[in-house]
């Protein structure tokens, strides 16, 4: 074992290791993400937090590329069209992979796919295009396979892209926040993070008839100044935590939102030095 | 057995005239004498053989290079898993494809899990200068497997395609000298491969080494020479 | 530069903003504001002048900007006939695949080519010539190496480029030489006695006069050598990104892509009086009529001036930063 | 020869404008021609702070006055499906040496044979470290920028690599610490300048520390049988000096980002449903 | 298009022979396959074969102006390039990792060790050197080209003569070989390559010399280059498995010993074909 291990590196009781480190035998403990077996001992593979539950043993990476899971709520970009599917980048290990059969079609979400559909792809999605999906299942060699089967989940407009490293995302219950100043957010758990303008309600939701174009359309809505300073302020607000990997939760956005109005100058001055510290103190205290 | 030169004409006359490999039929025949002397041409250096009714004409030559031909079986290695079928390359310019399914009993659900890198012994089903060639494990009719299918263990020995027919031919003296030897599995594929097994790994490879020997295009020992190799390989 | 991937949902989010009034863009910032500019002298010792530049960088983290290094080396070169006299300068910028991660190696030796020849053409030409590159008139002349490298890019490459060369040349020392001639002294000559004989005995190494030097000498090795002459000419470069009527400048990725054409614009500011073109570039597709090409140029000599002249007082705080830390040093070690 | 007692002092190495009259490389005193002692290593500077566009991993590593910069793309989709593996990631090294790097200027081209060599070298040295099964079809790019030549151009490299996929969260079976050595007549030094280098036959020997195994071994000048075992020895041992260097660098960078994560309480909507599980 | 790696059967067996102390072609572990050296028609030409893989190393001269910075010393180029021919691997686009291998060992073990005395190639200083050219033609690879291009390289050096030169003043006159015998080049050592492959499974003996398949399943190369006096000039472990470092010692010394025995043959077969040369020459 190495000499310092005895005394615990005291970040709240947590025990921090690096490739190469031998944890312990890998008799007593079974060995799970981040680690591998040497000459029965467990030794880590990655530098990160080592985790211990009951039996079993995990490294939780610092920094890492986005891990998907059956269930999580992320933003793509699509990079390729093929026959039937599109291959869209989720910031993961591969290009995922968004069939023809896993989108709704315009016309009502009972619609069967046509062959017609199969030749205009490009109606629906084409290259470079954002869309929010979720990820549906795993193909043999890990890719992920998406599906945008619901009214929420689509293709994105009305705002811009930031991307953070996918780990300072937590899993929340839901995805899609607003805040107060009239701007959506999409977390998607891959590190991007949709910031568009605020759509009510019964505008989302609520529509009877599955308007065809809509849903597939380039158009953005037009969008008041305001809103745009507003989505503006939250991109630079998200930029500065994330340099800083402070997790990004709904409440951390709010009290980073409701300080950086009470500073005298504009948003672009948000990015100078001395403001991003202010904010970066301040959150850190409230804690 | 005359020997043969690219270009120089071969006398097959026959009714019902089938050319082998390395013949090649002039079809605007020069002469006036119109149907009666279509002039065969050799286009391969070889031996030109033909069938004692005079009606099937080939030429005997050697070539490391296979070019696939219906029905002949081969030996492929795995290269990659594609939908269900999977690519196999078999030594020739395109690599063939082998669909999941034909296997015997194989079904949609249970379909054999080859990796990339195993090796399948199978016959090409279809052979055409412009497409890929097809293989397959079975006999389609009575859909048995007949000892194609993946072959496990063992090792594969690389030689020329003469060799190989030469060890397809029962008169050929190095098979039954081997199996006088000691007992022994061999697989021989058409594309120059042969696949060979036995229970320890010194055997297999005095078997390998035997193959190599006994090839035309290395040394082309006869069977004297190989007794005395695996004699002192025996020994050591 | 390289059309990052952008859906047109964003770019129209991102054109719709700046065609409003009063224009917003993605960072909130004006449509002639620039990004936070970093600038450090001095980063390369083993160079003759060098210096990193970035625009745009994070300030908590250094990450997400565009970044250069320049960096000049100076060769000593014989004059053929052909090359002129008086000396030479080259340019080459090499951009780093790290910066351009999703640039297979063919696109990126294209960029390469690209950004090396609108520098080269612009930097070396004869108005900018500085006068002290010459040693000994036709026959020995220093080459000046400029070498860029570009180590991250978040767009407007081409003003990233010339501010950093304009610093790695302004820092730049050029070694003193001193022409020297040489003369076999009298005493070899005795001995073999069949040449004629030079009456002055003076030592081989005769440096007053100088009739016809053949070769030259570093006189001090300590003192770096003087500045390039002429340093203020250096040019500065401004990217205007059109839009329809609008223009904006210091573009991110994502606005490079949105707007279909660009307007490179290149200035030397010798004095306030003293200004020149020293190249333009129209990049992209659309086109442009005269008189709005006019007001732009016009619009583009206010830029580059006071972007010549805050880079000026920089570098100065950068030359006297590092006089002071070079003393401290010296002083520590006594 | 424990590798405590090989010291690593923070000796601000003379600048390299040194006179060019012939230098010794080894005084009576002991001292090499930039102050330090026999088997003094020069000063490691480590910085991890994220480098160019988007690099998952990045480090910006000097020993003395050689200065490498290496970023770490991936794992990530391949640029070209044909160079994919189907079990494993592909690695992909490609080395770049500025121009002003070294005192004489030189512009080396893709195809120059040294580089290609030092990228293979590198290539297959982290190639069994990483461990590529877990991303078939996958492809991780490592670019490695050198900035600054003097002396210990390999073993700058591969400390960087190591240091920059420890950053980006690669899974590696170790570390892999290299260092130089040398041998002056019968006296050997580790961790050698240009100047050395050019002068001594040296070796460039990396080694993973865990299992004390050596992973890569260079020597392109002439020396004997015995004195090379005498020198591999110590350059073995020196790794791992080298290794508390960089561990600590690691171990400092992740303290810092696992604090700031964990500083900040829970989220207050929706229970937490366990976080993004690796 | 990359050749299709070895089959798993092959693999296989190679691992589990290899374990049982057998390799394919019946050689111990450290012992190399024949080396058999046919010299050609003119002086400085030479075929090596090592089994089946086969090298033709062939020298030229001419006398050249020398480049400014060295006027004392001759010149030495060497000219490798693996064709198609070799095996369908190699393309004559990208240089394929052997290549570059391969140029670079030939690099170090002729120009930077200092085989040939560079000053001995000088005629006139600064006027006329000598340009020794050696092209390396890589033939058929069947394992190991490394170590049959380096010795095939050396060997032809040692077997090439210069036509002998007169120089008086500032004329210089060159004898033809019928009128004066030919000079041998001035050698310090003659230098030998030996290649190791190791396997992943460092449980497996590492074998001397790889043939085909033991080249496409390796884990890592150890490449050695010495000369018959224990010193040694290049080792080279460019990454692959780790190993002990024990191990690596081992293998050092496994070369040291092998290059006296590789010296004593080929210094044989040189004087066995100059005798027959010698004949001729009278």
């Amino acid at each position: 074992m190495d000499e310092d291990d005895e005394d615990f590196l005291e970040t709240g009781g947590m025990k921090l290791t690096w490739p190469g480190e031998s944890l312990t035998s890998s008799q007593d403990y079974m060995r799970g993400h981040g680690t591998y077996v040497d000459k029965e001992e467990v030794v880590a593979s990655v530098s990160g937090l080592v985790e211990r539950v009951n039996k079993l043993i995990t490294v939780r990476a610092v920094r890492t590329r986005y891990n998907p899971e059956v269930g999580d709520l992320v933003v793509g970009r699509i990079t390729e069209v093929q026959p039937r599917r599109w291959k869209v980048d989720g910031n993961s290990r591969q290009d995922a992979v968004l069939m023809l059969s896993s989108v709704n079609l315009p016309g009502g979400v009972q619609r069967r796919k046509l062959e017609s559909d199969e030749l205009q792809m490009r109606t629906f999605f084409e290259e470079g295009d954002l869309l929010v999906a979720e990820v549906q299942a795993f193909f043999g060699d890990g890719t992920m396979s998406l599906h945008t089967r619901s009214l929420s989940y689509g293709k994105l407009r009305n705002g811009q892209l930031v991307t953070v490293p996918p780990i300072l995302v937590r899993r929340l219950k839901s995805h899609f926040i607003s805040l107060p100043c009239g701007v959506d957010l999409i977390l998607g758990l891959n590190g991007y993070i949709w910031v568009s303008k605020h759509v009510k309600e019964n505008e989302r939701e609520g529509e009877e008839a599955f308007d065809a174009e809509a849903v597939y359309s380039n158009q953005n809505d037009d969008i008041d100044d305001s809103t745009r300073m507003a989505i503006s302020r939250v991109t630079n607000l998200i930029i500065i935590l994330a340099s800083r990997s402070i997790p990004l939760t709904d409440t951390i956005l709010l009290d980073a939102y409701d300080w950086s109005l009470e500073q005298e100058g504009d948003v672009k001055d948000l990015l100078h030095e001395d403001a991003s510290d202010a904010l970066v103190t301040t959150i850190l205290a409230k804690g | 057995m005359t020997i043969v030169l690219p270009g120089e004409r071969a006398p097959a006359r026959h009714v019902n005239l089938k050319l082998g490999p390395g013949l090649f039929q002039n079809s605007n025949a020069s002469t006036s004498t119109g149907r009666a002397a279509p002039s065969i041409f050799a286009t391969r250096a070889g031996t030109l053989n033909h069938s004692s009714n005079g009606s099937k004409w080939w030429i005997e030559s050697n070539a490391r290079r296979y070019v696939p031909a219906a029905q002949e079986s081969v030996i492929g290695v795995v290269v990659q898993k594609q939908g269900e079928g999977f690519r196999l390359d078999i030594g020739t310019a395109h690599s063939a494809n082998l669909d999941g399914l034909a296997f015997e009993g194989a079904t949609k659900r249970n379909k054999p899990n080859l990796k990339v890198g195993s090796l399948i012994y199978g016959r090409i089903s279809l052979a055409h200068k412009d497409m890929e060639p097809e293989l397959e494990c079975f006999d389609a009719q009575s859909r048995k497997s007949e000892g194609f299918g993946e072959l496990k263990g063992g090792f594969l020995v690389r030689c020329s395609l003469r060799l190989c027919r030469q060890l397809l031919d029962p008169k050929y003296f190095l098979l039954p000298l081997l199996g006088s030897l000691f007992p022994l599995e061999i697989a021989v594929g058409l594309n120059g491969r042969v696949w060979i097994s036995s229970q320890d790994a010194k055997r297999t490879i005095a078997i390998a080494q035997a193959i190599e020997a006994a090839d035309p295009d290395a040394q082309g020992m006869d069977e004297d020479g190989i007794r005395t190799l695996l004699e002192d390989l025996g020994r050591k | 530069m390289t059309s990052a991937s952008i859906s047109k949902a964003e770019k129209s989010y991102i054109q719709a903003g700046l065609l409003t009034s009063p224009p917003r863009r993605a960072d909130g910032r004006y449509l002639h504001d620039f990004r936070a500019i970093y600038l450090e002298t001095g980063v390369a010792p083993l160079s003759n002048g060098s210096a990193r530049l970035s625009i745009g960088r994070n300030p908590l983290d250094g990450s997400g900007g565009t970044e250069v290094l320049a960096a000049v080396k100076l060769e000593v070169e014989n004059i053929e006939e052909q090359t002129l006299d008086g000396g030479r300068i080259a340019c080459n910028v090499s951009c780093s695949p790290s910066a351009y991660p999703h640039l297979s190696s063919g696109a990126l030796d294209d960029l390469q080519h690209d950004l090396t020849t609108v520098l080269h053409q612009t930097l070396s030409h004869p108005s900018l010539h500085p006068k002290n590159l010459g040693i000994i008139p036709r026959k020995k002349s220093w080459l000046l190496n400029l070498d860029l490298l570009v180590t991250a890019e978040a767009g407007n490459i081409y003003d990233a480029l010339f501010l950093a060369a304009r610093a790695a040349l302004w820092d730049t020392k050029v070694p003193r030489t001193r022409s020297v001639e040489y003369k076999t002294p009298k005493t070899f000559l005795s001995a073999s006695g069949d040449m004629d004989v030079d009456q002055d005995t003076r030592s081989g190494f005769d440096t007053r006069h100088v009739a016809h030097a053949t070769d030259f000498e570093l006189p001090d090795y300590w003192d770096e050598g003087e500045i390039l002459e002429g340093r203020e000419r250096w040019p500065v470069a401004v990217t205007l990104n059109l839009l329809h009527t609008v223009h904006f400048l210091d573009a991110t990725l994502q606005e490079e892509a949105s707007c279909a054409s660009r307007l490179l614009v290149v200035y030397s500011h010798e004095s306030p009086t003293a200004y020149t073109i020293q190249s333009m570039r129209m990049l992209g597709s659309d086109e442009l009529s005269i008189p709005h090409l006019k007001k732009l140029i016009k619009e583009a000599e206010g830029f580059t001036r006071s972007m010549a002249t805050s880079l000026t007082t920089k570098l100065e705080d950068e030359d006297f930063r590092r006089n002071q830390k070079a003393r401290e040093k010296f002083g520590r070690r006594k | 020869m424990s590798a405590d007692r090989l010291l690593l002092t923070l000796s601000d190495s003379s600048d390299s404008s040194d006179g060019h009259s012939r230098i010794e490389i080894l005084n009576t005193g002991g001292y090499r021609s930039d102050g330090r002692r026999q088997y003094e290593l020069r000063t490691i500077s480590i910085d991890l702070s994220p480098q160019g566009s988007g690099a998952d991993g990045s480090a910006s590593l000097t020993h003395g006055l050689t200065q490498v910069n290496v970023c770490v793309f991936g794992p990530r989709e391949a640029k070209m499906r044909s160079q994919t593996y189907h079990d494993r990631a592909n690695v992909n090294i490609e080395v770049a040496i500025a121009a002003f790097s070294a005192s004489e200027r030189r512009k080396r081209g893709r195809g120059d044979k040294r580089i290609l060599e030092l990228s293979q070298t590198l290539k297959s040295t982290f190639e069994p470290v990483i461990q590529t099964s877990l991303y078939p079809r996958s492809q991780i790019d490592i670019y490695i920028q050198v900035l600054q030549q003097d002396g210990g151009l390999l073993q700058a490299c591969v400390n960087a690599t190591t240091l920059a996929l420890a950053n980006a969260g690669i899974p590696t079976y170790d570390f892999v610490c290299a260092v130089t050595g040398g041998v002056h007549s019968t006296s050997p030094l580790l961790d050698l300048t240009l100047l050395e280098e050019n002068d001594l036959p040296n070796v460039t020997v990396a080694v993973m520390p865990r299992s004390g195994k050596i992973t890569l071994v260079s020597m392109e000048t002439r020396l004997h049988v015995d004195r090379f075992e005498e020198i591999f020895r110590l350059a073995g041992e020196a790794g791992k000096v080298i290794h508390r260097e960089m561990r600590k660098a690691v171990k400092d960078r992740t303290e810092q980002l696992v604090a700031s994560m964990q500083s900040v309480g829970r989220p207050s909507t929706g229970a937490d449903v366990g976080d993004n599980e690796y | 298009m990359r050749p299709p790696s070895p089959s798993i059967p092959e693999k296989e067996f190679l691992f589990s022979a290899l374990k049982q102390g057998l390799r394919l072609d019946g050689r111990e572990f450290f012992e190399t396959r024949p080396v058999t050296l046919t010299f050609g028609p003119e002086l400085g030409w030479v075929e090596c074969s090592l089994g089946q893989t086969r090298v033709l190393a062939q020298v030229d001269a001419k006398m050249i102006k020398p480049p400014p910075e060295r006027p004392f010393e001759g010149v030495i180029s060497i000219h490798s390039e693996i064709s198609p021919m070799a095996s369908s691997e190699f393309e004559l686009g990208r240089p394929s990792e052997e290549e570059v291998t391969i140029t670079r060992m030939l690099d170090k073990v002729i120009r930077r060790s200092d085989v040939v005395d560079k000053e001995s190639l000088c005629i006139l200083a600064g006027q006329r050197v000598w340009h020794l050219r050696l092209n390396v033609h890589c033939l058929s690879d069947s394992g190991n080209l490394l170590d049959c291009a380096c010795l095939a390289g050396i060997v032809a050096l040692k077997h090439f003569r210069r036509p002998d030169v007169e120089v008086i003043g500032e004329e210089v006159t060159v004898h033809h070989p019928t009128s004066r015998a030919p000079i041998p080049l001035s050698l310090h050592h003659n230098l030998y390559c030996f290649t190791f492959a190791f396997f992943s499974d460092t449980s497996i003996h590492p074998v001397l010399d790889p043939n085909h398949l033991e080249q496409r399943l390796n884990g890592g190369l150890i490449s050695i280059a010495l000369n018959a006096h224990r010193e040694l000039c290049v080792v080279q472990k460019s990454g692959g498995v780790p190993l002990e470092p024990a191990d690596v010692l081992r293998i050092v010394n496994v070369a040291v010993q092998k290059a006296k025995d590789l010296d004593v043959i080929v210094e044989s077969r040189l004087r066995e074909d100059w005798e027959g040369r010698k004949v001729e020459v009278r």
